[in-house]
């Protein structure tokens, strides 16, 4: 089955640009929505691979802003809005320049950060959340990890979620 | 089951029985001479008894109902009903849901209604609808009159090309008949345009209404389809149109009805009413039913159905997309449309029909006129082409402004109505009353008739077991008196008893059982040579222009169950 | 990504299949068939061809559930339907979400349970285009089937829309390459006009890019509303876009002879939400007075607006429907999931033919941490990972037929090409399992 | 001779699943004793359970009609929809806040509401008087949805702030917003009184085809919609009396809107 093990992104992040300064945080705009990748990814049902985490746990910059955090290609950043934290991946937008706005395509990374306030209209809020993003040295969660620790339905009572041990890019049960 | 109805007053004008006391028998969904004993009896003594309604036009599935139902939740909210052991819960006043609709038409003794307007494209929708829809048996008439291929065809003036396309369209969409709606006017609204008369021709096509109304009718025939050609002439609701109505009905007058069909007519005028307007503006606007009922007065070939406003706030919606948006420019409400590839357009837009409204009661009194002006019963069918002139639930208020000049007088005096019914319409000068054998006819026996459907709409032997009681006594009740109106109207609402192929679906009014509606289409056969013909020379268009593959274009057995196919030779 | 040889090696073709993946419901596909797998697909596009060359993987196969130590485990059929309906019967505020990736033959066994527990159904549009329903609802609809925009169009405009992401052969299928009827140059008879605060893939090929700013929708159609109206724009800049650049734009799209109009989530997901779809309609409406306009919404799921359409006319009401009172009630913002998730109501969650796991914010999500979870869908995702009985169901469209309403509502009956595998269920026959065992348990109640 | 009915219900148990109290208006109840309440049965989801399993139930004196019933409704009633849903008459105290639909399709008679309330405050309202002392979230005196006809009489007084799309559609009556505005008050309306004392963020009378809007705070964004018809001085405006200069907007004109919109003007010097 032919598919990608990462997403095609440019790679022209000038770190030594003289007129981008280095700063340790940046305040975005972030939006969500589907995108190509994500699609394929997530609708041929390879949710728990590590393709996924590479297309739907990834964070599109614009390139002066990956600069200015120093920041470059499928490098972790800790993305953080108020209604909570994600490691993602940094990656170079395809559609920039934008600066000052970042793009998480839809899934379980972006859906951390999102707004579920509904203003009484059906539909949470997806697109325009204000966030900060900063480097990280932490790695992007593997789906199912991500849903463990961020739900802990099935682990409640663990102390520390993200010292088990991870459940990989396979399904776990036990078969009869 | 076995069934007899006992001592009931029967009108059946179909067999001439009119008002006699007598028994109906039932065996096995057929009406019969006689049953055995351990039949089930139904007292009915004295009270009215006549065949299940039967409804030539109304819009119940479909593309256009289910846009209607989504865009007005107001509407839709309107109907509510909670579900209860045997029935789900009912929504809709206008527009009901689908289950809905068919309890409501049930509950009024009706049995069989004609769904007015099915795109081939989207005709898998409206037989899903069917089937979602209890206790009707629905005769669903396909669009013709904006199809390209159709248009195609007059073009090049092939009549038999279009006879096989029109018989192998029937097919492929499981319609009863054909319908034509402002023939060149919706192709026309594809570029935001309309036509107007029937010698106005359609962009590029150079085709023009009264040459389309002219060819299908003339393939009607032909082929001998049970129903004749149905047409929604062109002009709806302008004033100054009943010019443009009778030019559409003469220009078929010479055509020869086919000599194996039930019905007298070959051309069927759907909603009359909004096709009768004298006057050149609404400022000026006056009736023109008089012309009109004199033409059908004078021409057997003929038939109509009213399309009467009943003052309610409703939903239009109708293939004449152009007339819709010129309503939204007079009222501003919040318009929907929809266009279908290579066959048609369609528009909807709430409307309120006001008693205080000149143009409402204008429209109103037009719609008596011509069931008081029309003499032969037999050539106009009750309709209010539900829900363009309001929702069919309100056919028995209809029925007892029939019956009822007294009625009829007082709504003017009183002025219950704007004076425009007096000022601009002949209605306070018509005293003419319908009795229960009037009735029955307009609204069982001439529309069965008329769609040619021989085991309907009457109570013979071997006729469909449909049949509604209602809690009325004819021969000690006054339906003439305007303060027994309200009384004609409740009662006919609620059907004593309706029964539907021999089984008892409604008593008092309350849904008792619930049967599957079935889907009636015609079969066509000894043409298939020319079917196989048409179908291969048109499929490269077919395959360029439409955007679904032909084998998933047309509609299958599992969306028409249960089906009742009415075969014809076309050969004969 | 590496090229490879086209697949030669299958046994037999299945011509004119449906792609079960987004609204433009294609139905030229052919499926290659070997043994009782598809080894390759003709005519898809990267989205088809990825889901309908699925990840077996994670094809989940066998029903499962939860032990006592949250773990999943193999079941068989009965003990997997018996507890789910279980739970259904014995909820007092179930919520049934999802349907839009299953046929409109489940949906009505999904229907008649929902009405006979008095539970709530809905759907994806309640968080894509639920506002494009309301705004609908508000204003009015000027829509039109698809074939009309490939015959007549010379004006395409898509906003909020990405379709080269998302609808990848929508432009080539129906709206800008394809010769029409009256567009028989295609593509060079079209001008294709993308409004975007991003300069998207689609934007890209555009002819016109509008780059509005981000929330600048609402404001910028009601510029160009009243530049229509003959109005003095007072701003020298709106929404980001120069004075003259709407009024240029007003102009062009006033002497087009077809225009269309195509919509996604970036206007149903922005600040005004609904309303900028409202305006955007109000704007087709008024365009009508000078030449044709028309307009839909891109659809995401193959049947999301078959649900909507569905229920429509089975229950008057597009989606979000509660039946808790015995008739249905359809109230934005109280009967709608993400609304009932954010307030902690439902008590019992049933997913079906969607993710939840992968598509709700997780202040919606944290609710289904708290309540039973019944889970039918074909692969391994994200909600299974919050699942506390997983049902396998089949692949409309590729192993089980049915029916589906493409984005301009057009039916199509989608076939099967392949068995499904044995251990697996239609979801219809799950759904129906589901309302038959909850009868029993309710009956024997009384 | 003057009578008084006091029925004093306090919350003992507070159930996440939302209470549907649209049968337990004046209107319904002013006959009942406690023993009626006792037996009474709550809508809860699909169920029905005894309102005793939530409240403390007081009766007090007795009723001829619903004008002469006290309601109070003591304690967080964040999860009873519909209080005085289609009330014609009678008075409902709620202290502590509200869930949706609070006097939803009011008819008569007045609700107070001493905390916050949520969505749909007084949605298609026909008359009679809500007052609400904190905020209120979206939709507030406005119309079902899909429906061009929206709130039509009867006085909504906010001393909070409102959220988003205030009054939409509305078609008659007065609403009184003490604190800010968010996005699109007055969206489609047709007639109608709106008077804002704060701030108010984006939009203003969208679509508004009449009626009347006035904002004393400051407006952030303007719809190109709307022409200004010249600034005025302590201008009476449907009939009140406003103190102080405003600029006057007329609008929306993007469907010919003859509304009329009212700016602080010295709050908004920008636009002077």
């Amino acid at each position: 089955m032919t598919y990608v093990d990462k997403p095609t992104v440019s790679n022209v992040v000038k770190f030594d640009d003289p007129k981008v300064k280095k700063v340790k945080k940046i305040t975005v705009m972030l939006n969500t929505g589907t995108d190509i990748y994500q699609g394929a990814c997530k609708k041929r049902g390879s949710t728990l691979k590590d393709e996924y985490r590479k297309v739907a746990g990834v964070a599109y910059m614009d390139p002066k802003d990956m600069a200015r955090l120093a920041v470059g290609n499928w490098e972790s950043v800790k993305v953080k809005s108020d209604w909570g934290e994600v490691i993602c991946y940094a990656a170079h937008s395809r559609d920039a320049p934008h600066e000052g706005m970042i793009f998480i395509p839809k899934g379980p990374w972006a859906n951390v950060v999102v707004s579920p306030e509904t203003y009484c209209c059906n539909d949470p809020t997806y697109k325009g959340i204000e966030a900060t993003v900063e480097k990280s040295d932490k790695e992007v969660l593997l789906m199912a990890d991500l849903m463990r620790s961020v739900y802990r339905k099935y682990t409640k009572n663990e102390k520390n979620v993200d010292e088990l041990p991870s459940l990989g890019e396979m399904p776990v049960f036990t078969k009869k | 089951m076995e069934y007899i109805l006992k001592n009931g007053i029967v009108y059946d004008p179909t067999n001439n029985v009119n008002g006699d006391k007598k028994d109906v028998m039932i065996k096995d969904g057929k009406i019969v001479d006689n049953v055995s004993s351990d039949a089930k009896v139904l007292d009915v003594t004295d009270k009215l008894v006549m065949a299940a309604g039967v409804d030539v036009h109304s819009h119940i599935a479909g593309p256009k109902l289910c846009l209607g139902r989504l865009y007005r939740p107001e509407d839709s909210r309107a109907g509510v009903v909670a579900k209860t052991d045997i029935t789900r819960a009912e929504t809709g006043f206008s527009i009901p849901s689908c289950s809905a609709t068919g309890y409501r038409y049930s509950r009024m003794g009706y049995g069989t209604v004609t769904e007015a307007a099915v795109p081939p494209l989207e005709a898998k929708h409206t037989h899903e609808e069917i089937m979602a829809i209890p206790n009707i048996d629905v005769s669903p008439l396909a669009l013709f009159g904006n199809n390209w291929f159709v248009l195609q065809f007059v073009k090049e003036n092939d009549l038999e090309g279009l006879a096989a396309f029109v018989s192998s369209w029937l097919k492929i969409s499981r319609c009863y008949g054909m319908k034509v709606v402002n023939p060149c006017g919706s192709e026309a609204w594809g570029w935001g345009q309309n036509v107007h008369g029937i010698d106005d021709p359609a962009p590029y096509w150079g085709v023009t209404g009264g040459e389309v109304v002219r060819a299908l009718t003339k393939v009607n025939e032909m082929l001998g389809l049970p129903h004749s050609m149905h047409v929604h002439p062109n002009d709806l609701g302008h004033p100054g149109n009943y010019p443009t109505t009778i030019a559409t009905l003469d220009v078929v007058k010479d055509i020869e009805k086919n000599p194996n069909v039930l019905r007298d007519q070959t051309i069927h005028c759907t909603h009359l009413q909004f096709h009768s307007y004298g006057g050149t503006s609404w400022r000026d606007a006056k009736s023109g039913a008089e012309p009109v009922a004199d033409y059908i007065n004078k021409n057997k070939h003929v038939t109509c159905d009213v399309g009467q406003v009943t003052f309610d706030e409703t939903t239009t919606m109708t293939a004449d997309a152009p007339m819709e948006y010129d309503l939204y420019k007079l009222t501003g409400l919040k318009w929907a449309n929809k266009d279908i590839e290579l066959e048609t357009a369609s528009g909807l837009i709430p409307v309120i029909y006001s008693p205080k409204s000149p143009v409402s009661t204008l429209q109103w009194a037009i719609g008596l006129e011509l069931f008081l002006l029309i003499k032969d019963p037999w050539q106009v069918v009750l309709t209010t082409d539900s829900p363009n002139a309001g929702p069919f639930i309100r056919y028995p208020r209809i029925i007892s402004w029939l019956m009822s000049s007294d009625r009829r007088t007082e709504m003017i005096e009183n002025k219950e109505v704007h004076n425009w019914a007096s000022k601009r319409t002949s209605l306070p000068t018509l005293d003419r009353v319908y009795d229960w054998n009037d009735i029955a006819i307009t609204t069982r026996s001439a529309p069965a008739k008329i769609l040619g459907l021989e085991k309907r709409g009457h109570l013979g032997i071997g006729a469909n077991a449909d049949v509604a009681v209602y809690d009325i006594e004819p021969e000690n009740f006054d339906a003439t008196k305007a303060s027994n109106a309200a009384v004609v109207e409740d009662v006919l609402t609620r059907a004593a008893y309706t029964i539907k192929d021999g089984e008892v679906v409604v008593k008092d009014g309350k849904i008792v059982k619930i049967v599957p509606s079935r889907h009636m289409w015609t079969n066509v056969t000894g043409f298939e040579q020319q079917e196989k013909k048409v179908l291969e020379d048109i499929m490269p268009m077919f395959n360029r222009y439409y955007t679904v593959k032909f084998e998933n274009y047309k509609v299958f057995d599992h969306y028409i169950d249960p089906a009742i196919e009415f075969t014809i030779d076309a050969s004969k | 990504m590496v090229y490879e040889e086209p697949v030669t090696d299958y046994d037999h073709i299945v011509e004119n299949c449906t792609c079960a993946f987004c609204g433009s419901n294609c139905d030229d596909l052919d499926y290659l068939v070997k043994g009782n797998h598809v080894v390759a697909v003709r005519h898809a596009c990267r989205l088809g061809a990825s889901k309908i060359m699925e990840d077996e993987d994670q094809r989940l196969k066998v029903p499962m559930m939860r032990d006592e130590n949250g773990e999943l485990q193999e079941v068989d059929w009965d003990t997997a339907l018996d507890a789910a309906a279980e739970l259904i019967a014995n909820a007092v505020r179930p919520l049934f979400y999802g349907w839009s990736e299953t046929s409109i033959e489940c949906m009505k066994k999904g229907l008649e349970l929902t009405e006979y527990v008095g539970a709530v159904i809905d759907n994806q549009a309640t968080i894509c285009h639920g506002p494009t329903v309301q705004a609908v609802q508000n204003v009015g609809y000027p829509l039109m089937s698809l074939g009309e925009v490939k015959n007549r169009a010379d004006m395409v405009v898509y906003t909020g829309s990405n379709p080269m992401n998302a609808h990848p052969r929508h432009l080539a299928r129906y709206s800008v390459f394809p010769r029409g009827w009256f567009r028989q140059r295609g593509r060079f008879d079209r001008t294709l006009v993308t409004w975007d605060p991003k300069f998207s893939d689609t934007a890209k090929m555009s002819d016109i890019w509008v780059p509005f700013e981000e929330n600048g929708d609402y404001a910028f159609c009601n510029a160009i509303r009243a530049v229509l109206k003959g109005k003095e724009l007072k701003e020298d800049v709106i929404s980001g876009i120069p004075k003259q650049d709407i009024i240029d734009l007003t102009e062009a799209m006033k002497n087009v002879e077809f225009g269309a109009l195509f919509f996604g989530l970036g206007l149903t997901h922005t600040l005004s939400k609904q309303r900028n779809i409202d305006i955007a309609i109000g704007l087709v409406q008024d365009l009508n007075a000078y030449t044709k306009w028309v307009l839909l919404p891109m659809r995401g799921h193959f049947n999301v607006n078959g649900f909507n359409i569905f229920m429509a006319y089975q229950m008057g009401f597009p989606y979000g429907v509660d039946f808790c009172r015995g008739y249905p009630r359809y109230m934005i913002g109280e009967t709608t999931t993400v609304d009932l998730l954010n307030r902690e109501e439902p008590d019992v969650f049933m997913v079906i033919a969607a993710d939840p796991g992968a598509h709700f914010p997780g202040g919606a999500n944290m609710h289904l941490a708290n309540i039973p979870v019944i889970q039918i869908d074909i692969h391994w995702g994200p909600s299974t990972e919050l699942a506390d009985i997983v049902l396998p169901g089949t692949f409309i469209g590729v192993e089980t037929a049915g029916t589906s309403y493409r984005m301009d509502s057009v039916p199509i009956h989608m076939k099967s090409a392949i068995n499904p595998p044995e251990t697996c269920r239609e979801d219809e026959w799950i759904v129906n399992e589901l309302y038959e065992r909850v009868k029993k348990i309710k009956e024997e109640a009384k | 001779m003057f009578r008084l009915k006091t029925i004093t219900l306090t919350l003992k148990k507070f159930s996440s699943i939302a209470l549907e109290f649209e049968e337990l208006i004046p209107d319904t109840v002013y006959n009942w004793n406690k023993e009626d309440f006792e037996n009474y049965q709550v809508p809860v989801g699909n169920s029905r359970f005894p309102l005793t399993n939530y409240f403390d139930i007081e009766v007090e004196g007795d009723a001829e009609g619903p004008e002469d019933v006290k309601m109070i409704l003591e304690g967080d009633m964040g999860r009873v929809k519909y209080i005085g849903y289609r009330m014609t008459d009678g008075e409902i105290i709620v202290n502590g806040d509200a869930d949706l639909q609070a006097g939803a399709e009011m008819i008569g008679g007045s609700l107070k509401i001493n905390g916050n309330a949520e969505s749909y405050v007084g949605r298609e309202m026909r008359g009679g008087n809500i007052e609400v002392m904190g905020n209120v979230k979206e939709y507030c005196g406005t119309s079902y949805i899909g429906e061009w006809r929206g709130m039509s009489g009867g006085v909504i007084k906010v001393h909070g702030n409102a959220g988003k799309q205030l009054a939409d559609c509305m078609s008659g009556g007065e609403i009184y917003i003490g604190g800010n505005c968010d996005i699109l008050a007055g969206i489609h309306m047709t007639k109608g009184y709106i008077e804002i004392g704060g701030d108010v963020t984006r939009w203003p009378g969208g679509q508004m085809k009449n009626g009347t809007i006035v904002i004393k705070g400051k407006l952030s964004y303007l719809l190109e919609g709307f022409d200004p018809e010249g600034v005025f001085v302590d201008p009476e405006v449907d009939g009140k009396q406003l103190a102080g200069k405003y600029i006057k907007y007329k609008g929306d004109v993007g469907v010919n809107g003859k509304g009329s919109l009212w700016l602080d003007a010295e709050k908004n010097r920008n636009l002077l």
